[in-house]
């Protein structure tokens, strides 16, 4: 599917998602809640079928943080993105996608390590680069006035 | 009776494959002189660098002592490592106007990455990069450079 | 100590005839700082846990305080060996959200650098290989082919490895004038010392049998754990971004996307070799076609994107390389986030060993081309 | 006292008569003792120096390198700056390891190869034991060292010692029956477990030559079984650095360290020695059929020269092994000796003792 035709499709599907078309791919943004439904049935409905989650990232937005998920489809070849945000900002809790791709497990860690957001019924989430007790280094009011010299 | 002859297939077939592996390597024993090393620190003086080789950032000086280095701080702007500083002064030019020329071009080689960047972006030309790779010193403080020679001064007709 | 114990009381316990390995930090099949917390049976691996983050060096973050020229000097540093594709990819990325159309020579310049990186980078994975398994003859002979390429990169580009070639709107620097002959060169002699690597390696029956029907990945499962690049091809995964998203001159070559169904690491090992001969034809489509032009465009002094989220995919000799750069209109970007190959590549390791032995888990991991910069970042 | 090159009979019966006229029969025998065990060691320290050496020189060639360059003319001291080296390296031990086995195990890895260098015969009348039961003998001994690097890898506290150390036991032990059983082919060829019958038997011909194809077949599974056996080539789990390290010496250093090492060396250079003297005439010339004249030049080269020559020749396949080959796998070295080796060299024997009965050789 073009983008156009991706676009008019997931609004038909996802009526409660709001959609429009980015720069370069669609991009959906869905509420907390319903984001683990959501991502099952992108991988699951025929039509869609988003098997390959290749990018996935946190971001903070000062005021809430927002998980971007990248999907594509390699059996029609088309990409879309999936975007959620979270609803506390220093306690910013989501569901996992681990069990609808394995390989979010490994990039919710990350997500985890670096901007300290909590994934629900994820098996095996732990720091991943840094240690315990670092704090969240992608955050923006992140400080470190040992390691991080400012020009 | 099939699979024993397979048996006895298979047995020849893994040594023959052996046998051309050995023969790879028998080629090469076989003719020394066609080896690739080379002798570093002995054959230093046929060494030749590539000429854009960026071993360390320098600036250069001509015959009279003069560079080109206004001290813009362009250079240190595009620097990401904080590798270079400027250290401006005030002097009065002919005309006895002040005017704020370097006075310390300090480029810290140990935290230097060797990207090109102020290179590139140096309006004057007056740093480029050299092909010296020899880096190591007996002390890291020796790693802090200076880059304009003492008494050295901006040649005439750099445009500012 | 601790997280030992975590393994013990966490997971499923240990039982008495099995027992736990760390294999790294350091350790010379690792390739660098990578640990790995291998549970074992005897010689059987039942389970291995990647312990990854010992050179985190926060490229992200510090990606967040640099300017977009800047970030290009860094990503250098994360998959040093296909640091052309990593810059490209930065590039093109600042590039597509300028909307500045680069000139055709720029194109095939940068094609030509990436295949001649992919190139230098599985002559480095070839020879590594044949030390994980033994043949350190092997070593030195893709060294010695991998000299003539950096050769090439050291003469145009300034530097071997961290080459920082392009930049925002093109190259850093034009092509020198031995550039052409230098790659003819190189192609000359490469193609003739490929069949030497078969003969040595491929051909040879104990590496056959110690690589057939060994570390199975389904496709399914590559998919799922977003295996990419040769790795991913051997599983039958389709995922080549120089097929499927062209970008610098793809489109204008032909060439073939490599595609195994065997799924094994035998099948990961003829991928990659077989890559080497479709790289050359690619050089040899562009290397004598290189257009007359400007070999930049005059970009402003400083780089603001417009505001928003701009992602560029491109094919690394170890998979998919994403950037994605979230920007607020400044001259640094809000977020970026690389999408290494080698991160997810390395996950899959687990569901690929279980119930080899120690030396397939040496094997598989080879295969799988780890370089742990890429991992950590 | 006569100093013969082709002959040292003479030159060693003159020192045994010339002890016993000079001092007391105990005193004597003590006083050879003493001699031929210098000897051995200094022969046994330089030779390893040697092969060393020659190891980096050649696995250089192999890979289109020069190999060591700075310490002397051509890298030549290299090896003994190396030892120099290990001598003055500081000797660390695990904390928990079993103290008494870890110390003894170097020692029992290099008396075994001290034991089984004793009867390959340097040369006529070079030879300090010579046995009927020589072969057999042999095959004991050089089955002795395994517990020494057993012993290495329990007692180091470290899993990767022990993995190696495991290896090497179920290595060594099953290719030990593939060196015995083709020196025992050889053996049925021969009609003697004496190395000196056994190479005064190769007077006109070699046996490699004499006895075709049986013997061809018996010297390839001796070579490769031999290769295992030492612990080297592709066969060098015990010590696969890519996976285990250094195996069972991981935690050893210094000169326990370079006694593993030296151990190392004096096997392969048992195992060439061993299948020169059993497949390839021992230090007997190159002859051919009735060439008089050509016989006569290969006599006239000394046949201490001949044996060290075809020893080198026999190192050097097997550097040429391990130079070209990756790693077998732990299974699939069993299944080579088990599957391969073994009932290949069983159908051999048979092959061999037909190849005597119908007296079909030369």
């Amino acid at each position: 599917m073009t983008n156009e035709e991706l676009k008019s499709y997931l609004a038909g599907r996802f009526s409660d998602a709001e959609i429009v078309l980015g720069n370069q791919y669609v991009e959906m943004t869905v509420k907390d809640d319903m984001l683990h439904e959501t991502a099952v049935l992108l991988k699951e409905i025929e039509e869609a079928s988003f098997d390959y989650l290749f990018c996935l990232t946190g971001v903070d937005y000062t005021e809430n943080m927002a998980i971007i998920y990248h999907l594509e489809s390699t059996r029609y070849r088309h990409v879309m993105v999936l975007k959620v945000r979270t609803k506390d900002r220093v306690n910013p809790v989501i569901d996992t996608l681990s069990d609808v791709w394995i390989t979010a497990k490994y990039h919710e860690r990350e997500v985890y390590d670096l901007l300290g957001v909590q994934f629900n019924n994820h098996t095996d989430l732990r720091r991943l680069f840094l240690e315990d007790g670092w704090g969240f280094p992608l955050r923006k009011d992140y400080v470190d006035e040992i390691r991080i010299v400012e020009r | 009776m099939k699979s024993f002859i397979e048996y006895i297939i298979s047995i020849f077939k893994g040594l023959w494959t052996l046998l051309i592996g050995m023969k790879v390597t028998g080629k090469y024993f076989f003719t020394p002189w066609k080896n690739v090393t080379q002798q570093y620190p002995e054959n230093r003086n046929k060494l030749v660098m590539f000429e854009r080789f960026r071993g360390e950032v320098i600036m250069t000086h001509n015959a009279g002592n003069e560079h080109k280095c206004t001290g813009c701080g362009i250079c240190e702007i595009n620097c990401p490592n904080g590798s270079i500083e400027i250290i401006s002064k005030s002097a009065l030019t002919q005309e006895g106007k002040k005017k704020r020329i370097i006075d310390q071009h300090i480029y810290h080689l140990g935290m230097c990455t060797f990207c090109n960047l102020c290179v590139k972006a140096c309006p004057t030309g007056a740093i480029v990069m050299g092909q010296n790779f020899e880096h190591a010193v007996w002390d890291r403080t020796q790693l802090i450079r200076v880059l304009n020679k003492p008494g050295s001064k901006i040649s005439e007709g750099v445009k500012e | 100590m601790s997280e030992i114990r975590e393994v013990i009381i966490n997971t499923d316990r240990l039982r008495t005839d099995e027992y736990l390995v760390n294999m790294g930090p350091q350790h010379p099949s690792t390739h660098g700082v990578l640990r790995m917390l291998v549970r074992l049976e005897g010689e059987k691996v039942l389970n291995i846990q990647p312990h990854v983050g010992y050179i985190h060096s926060g490229i992200e973050k510090m990606c967040e305080a640099l300017t977009y020229p800047q970030i290009i000097h860094l990503t250098d540093r994360m998959d040093y060996l296909s640091a052309h594709m990593n810059n490209e990819a930065v590039a093109l990325c600042v590039e597509n959200a300028l909307q500045v159309e680069v000139p055709d020579r720029v194109k095939y310049i940068r094609t030509i650098m990436d295949e001649l990186s992919r190139l230098a980078s599985h002559q480095l994975w070839w020879c590594v290989l044949g030390m994980d398994m033994g043949a350190l003859t092997t070593f030195f002979y893709g060294l010695r082919d991998r000299e003539m390429i950096l050769d090439i990169f050291e003469e145009t580009c300034g530097a071997r490895l961290t080459v920082n070639y392009n930049t925002p709107g093109g190259l850093m620097f034009d092509i020198h004038p031995n550039f052409q002959k230098r790659v003819k060169d190189f192609i000359k002699y490469f193609r003739t010392k490929l069949p030497e690597y078969d003969q040595l390696l491929s051909g040879n029956v104990i590496f056959r049998e110690r690589t057939g029907g060994i570390g199975h990945l389904s496709l399914s499962d590559a998919i799922d754990y977003g295996v990419t690049g040769p790795s991913g091809r051997a599983s039958g995964f389709s995922c080549d971004v120089r097929k499927h998203q062209p970008y610098s001159a793809y489109p204008l070559v032909k060439f073939n996307e490599i595609i195994d169904l065997r799924c094994d690491t035998l099948a990961r090992y003829e991928v990659r070799i077989k890559e080497m001969y479709e790289s050359l034809s690619i050089l040899e489509q562009l290397i004598d076609n290189i257009p007359e032009g400007e070999y930049a465009v005059k970009m402003r002094g400083v780089l603001k994107l417009p505001e928003g989220e701009f992602y560029q995919r491109v094919e690394t000799a170890r998979g998919e390389f994403g950037v994605f750069i979230i920007s607020d209109g400044k001259k640094n970007p809000y977020r970026l986030k690389f999408r290494s190959p080698g991160f997810s590549n390395l996950f899959a390791l687990n569901s690929m060993v279980k119930g080899h032995k120690i030396a397939d888990l040496v094997a598989i991991m080879s295969t799988l081309d780890l370089v742990i910069p890429d991992i950590d970042r | 006292m006569a100093f013969n090159f082709y002959d040292f009979t003479n030159f060693t019966h003159n020192i045994h008569v010339g002890l016993n006229e000079s001092f007391s029969p105990f005193a004597a025998t003590t006083i050879e003792w003493l001699i031929v065990g210098t000897s051995y060691l200094l022969f046994v320290a330089l030779f390893g120096l040697l092969l060393v050496y020659a190891e980096r020189k050649v696995c250089a060639a192999f890979q289109q390198r020069l190999g060591p360059m700075r310490v002397g003319p051509w890298g030549l001291l290299q090896t003994i700056a190396d030892f120099i080296k290990l001598l003055m390296k500081e000797l660390i031990m695990p904390r928990k390891a079993d103290k008494f086995l870890y110390n003894i195990a170097p020692f029992i890895v290099i008396i075994a190869s001290f034991l089984a260098i004793s009867v390959i015969p340097f040369a006529p009348g070079l030879q300090s034991l010579d046995f009927d039961i020589g072969v057999f003998y042999l095959t004991a001994v050089s089955s002795v060292g395994v517990i020494g690097i057993l012993l290495a890898g329990w007692s180091s506290n470290n899993k990767y010692s022990l993995i190696g150390a495991m290896r090497s036991g179920a290595q060594i032990l099953s290719y030990e029956l593939s060196v015995s059983l083709s020196l025992l082919t050889m053996v049925v060829f021969a009609g003697s477990m004496q190395f000196s019958t056994i190479v005064e038997g190769q007077r006109d011909a070699w046996f490699i030559f004499s006895g075709h194809i049986p013997a061809i077949i018996a010297f390839i599974v001796f070579v490769v079984a031999g290769t295992a056996e030492t612990n080297r080539g592709p066969f060098d789990l015990a010590e696969a650095e890519s996976e285990l390290t250094a195996g069972f010496h991981t935690e050893y250093s210094g000169i326990k360290f370079a006694f593993f090492f030296l151990a190392e060396y004096i096997n392969l250079f048992i195992i060439s020695g061993v299948a020169t003297t059993v497949f390839l005439g021992g230090w007997m010339p190159l002859h051919f059929g009735n060439f008089e004249s050509f016989n006569h030049v290969m006599d006239f080269i000394p046949p201490v020269v001949w044996f060290f020559m075809k020893v080198f020749g026999v190192i050097f396949i097997i550097m040429w092994f391990k130079w070209t080959f990756p790693r077998l796998r732990v299974d699939q070295i069993l299944t080579l000796e088990w599957k391969y080796l073994l009932p290949i060299n069983l159908a051999n024997i048979l092959l061999m003792a037909l190849v005597v009965l119908t007296k079909f050789h030369f």
